[in-house]
């Protein structure tokens, strides 16, 4: 079996899961939001390897060029990133109010603060 | 004969290890500042790759991205210098603990 | 050589994201994040998504690392505690990218041009577009016209999210000028310092702009388009903000102004949606804009970008403003 | 005169590719923070250079080679201001930019 032929999806599986992993163990909110990213981001590695054609050029039609990869995933992709920027925005914003009200982002010490209240 | 496209090839293969080199600097630090440098570093090989890329696949008309890439780089090592600005302690309280590596590789040389 | 490429950008990916996992100061995190999106982007481009490559390296690279930096810089730079249940998340994880792994098994080889996603629309894209829609670039002729709806659904959540950030943060740092003068997670004023760095961005301002309309107006012909285009256009005011604090940057462009042109910029897509009904099409069938239907895509296709490239800007800009008037750790 | 040009451009590549190999040697194996960045700054301007001034004779007088010319000049521009205001920053935040090796000896 070539491993060239399916390296890309499980180096894709192997970042889903280290971003997965990031999530559920790391109570620190900022850290568990790279990790959300970084989940996101294989999800878009996998779509652009499904796109991928071999011996195929960047779908920008040019004279002389006959295999072109699938525009497709590439449209999507590019949408869902800049709408991954926006969310994680808003991610962000939530960090910021949490550190007001309670004065810290690990997860851990705002549970206690909750408890206690 | 060798082509052009074999010099591409191997230019291409000594940036990547390059690229490779300038992750680990990144990666261990010693201090916060070696990790800002690796990755302005970092940043403009990617630079120098993609525009063999473009060559090496015969499409040298996507250059345009390359320069995203110098811009880019250029914004977020500003961006994390700024921050360091007045924040003194964030940068120094690394040093000690990785001042370690250093001294190790200055040792290993004896 | 291609996959030689591939294989090794791919390798870095992992031994990147590993790192980030491990390291708990989070300035170091987030530089890694930096090079991780730049990596991912190397990537795009090795495997011909130019347009997206450009996109994760405006996007990924500039605009979340100076969020994230505003971020950690208005709360806390250290992560304060230990991984929570190691061992059973790593049970649960490994357990997982064993069952998506097997899963990989039945599908099609790396770049198999047979493989099911190659044969049920693109052909139609690749082989039709260029009489159908006209630009050259197939990515912006299916983003704006075939796909149009779906975009304009995308421009409408970027918008909604800048709203969001605004009413949820807002500019509460900035209330009390003084406070605005020492305010700001990454955003200074000490004019006095970095003169060689101020000079030098004094003059590539301009050109940033001046590439950021290059990238908006020749995106039907190259990579780009108004997402990239937008982006680009705030990062030449993020460096002003950067280099000449918060307070001369919302002299330059206030943030009211920001709303009002993030608003405009939907208002332009929906309103070339609502025109094409008007003049007896569908909603947002360019082909009715003109005589001739080539020269209505090309017509309706400028309009769109132009909206999304102003409300990505604008909103862009908006979030930067509101994450850097946060009082930074300074005080 | 075409053989002549891709020669020098085999060669400008070449001497290029090696001053970056050179400055990653150098971020790897100096001891302190302002050797490595004298290492990575020096080679890096001369890196691009030469790289990319070896392109621009490959592809002869055409839109990538004002492209690439673009890039050149931002390069050459923007990393010596970013090695500068690093340098400087590292300065102002305390680092120490004398080498202790005298006394790890």
């Amino acid at each position: 079996m070539n491993i060239g032929a399916h390296y890309n999806y499980w180096v894709a599986i192997f970042l889903m899961m280290t971003g997965f992993y990031i999530v559920i163990t790391h109570g620190n909110l900022i850290k568990k939001l790279i990790g959300l990213n970084l989940f996101s981001t294989s999800v878009f590695i996998l779509y652009i390897s499904l796109g991928k054609v071999k011996g195929g050029s960047a779908p920008i039609a040019a004279p002389g060029i006959e295999v072109y990869s699938n525009p497709l995933p590439h449209v999507l992709i590019l949408t869902a990133i800049v709408v991954g920027v926006a969310t994680t925005a808003v991610g962000l914003a939530l960090v910021l109010l949490i550190y007001d009200r309670y004065g810290t982002i690990e997860e851990d010490e705002i549970r206690l603060k909750d408890d206690s209240l | 004969m060798i082509g052009i496209t074999h010099i591409y090839a191997g230019a291409c293969l000594a940036l990547l290890a390059i690229m490779g080199i300038t992750i680990f600097r990144a990666i261990l630090g010693p201090s916060a500042f070696d990790r800002v440098m690796a990755v302005n570093m970092f940043g403009t090989k990617t630079v120098l790759l993609l525009s063999l890329l473009g060559f090496l696949s015969g499409r040298p008309d996507f250059l345009d991205i390359a320069l995203v890439y110098a811009l880019v780089n250029f914004l977020s090592t500003i961006a994390i210098l700024r921050f360091f600005e007045g924040r003194t302690s964030v940068a120094v309280e690394e040093d000690p603990a990785g001042g370690a590596p250093s001294t190790k590789a200055s040792s290993s040389e004896e | 050589m291609d996959l030689i490429i591939d294989i090794t950008l791919l390798t870095f990916l992992g031994i990147t994201a590993l790192a980030i996992n491990r390291i708990d100061k989070l300035f170091c995190v987030i530089m890694l994040s930096g090079l991780y999106s730049l990596l991912c982007a190397s990537l795009f481009v090795t495997m011909d998504a130019v347009d997206v490559a450009f996109t994760e390296a405006a996007v990924g690279t500039g605009i979340v690392t100076v969020l994230l930096l505003s971020t950690i810089g208005a709360t806390d730079t250290q992560q304060r505690s230990a991984p929570h249940r190691p061992l059973l998340a790593l049970l649960v994880v490994c357990t997982t990218g064993a069952i998506l792994v097997y899963g990989t098994m039945d599908m099609p080889a790396y770049g198999d041009p047979e493989a099911p996603v190659h044969q049920h629309v693109a052909p139609r894209y690749l082989n039709e577009s260029l009489h159908e829609v006209g630009p050259p670039n197939i990515v912006t002729s299916i983003l704006a016209s075939y796909r149009g709806i779906d975009t304009l659904g995308e421009t409408v959540v970027i918008f909604t999210a800048g709203l969001s950030v605004v009413g949820l943060i807002g500019f509460r740092g900035m209330q009390k000028f003084g406070d605005r003068k020492r305010a700001a997670g990454i955003t200074g004023d000490d004019m006095d310092e970095h003169l060689v760095l101020r000079i030098i961005i004094k003059i590539f301002i301009p050109l940033i702009l001046l590439f950021a309309l290059y990238v908006q107006f020749h995106g039907d012909y190259g990579p780009g388009g108004g997402f990239q285009a937008g982006v680009i256009f705030a990062s030449g005011f993020i460096f002003y903000t950067l280099m000449y604090g918060l307070d001369k940057a919302m002299q330059v462009i206030a943030p009211r102004v920001l709303g009002y042109i993030g608003a405009l910029g939907v208002l332009i897509y929906g309103g070339v949606g609502v025109a094409t009904m008007l003049l007896g099409g569908n909603f947002l069938d360019y082909n009715v804009l003109m005589h001739d239907p080539l020269h209505g895509q090309h017509l309706g296709i400028f309009l769109v970008e132009l909206g999304v490239g102003l409300t990505v800007f604008s909103i862009m800009l908006l979030i930067f403003f509101a994450f850097s008037s946060r009082k930074g750790l300074r005080q | 005169m075409e053989t002549m040009l891709s020669w020098i451009s085999t060669l400008c590549i070449g001497l290029g590719v090696f001053l970056g190999v050179t400055g990653a040697v150098g971020i790897f194996r100096l001891p302190n923070f302002f050797t490595r960045l004298h290492a990575a700054s020096i080679t890096d301007s001369g890196c691009a250079f030469l790289i990319l001034f070896g392109l621009m004779l490959q592809s002869g007088l055409t839109i990538p080679t004002v492209k690439l010319c673009f890039i050149l000049i931002f390069l050459l521009i923007s990393s010596p201001t970013a090695t500068h205001a690093l340098a400087k920053t590292a300065l102002d935040c305390g680092a120490e930019p004398t080498p202790h090796l005298h006394e790890e000896r």
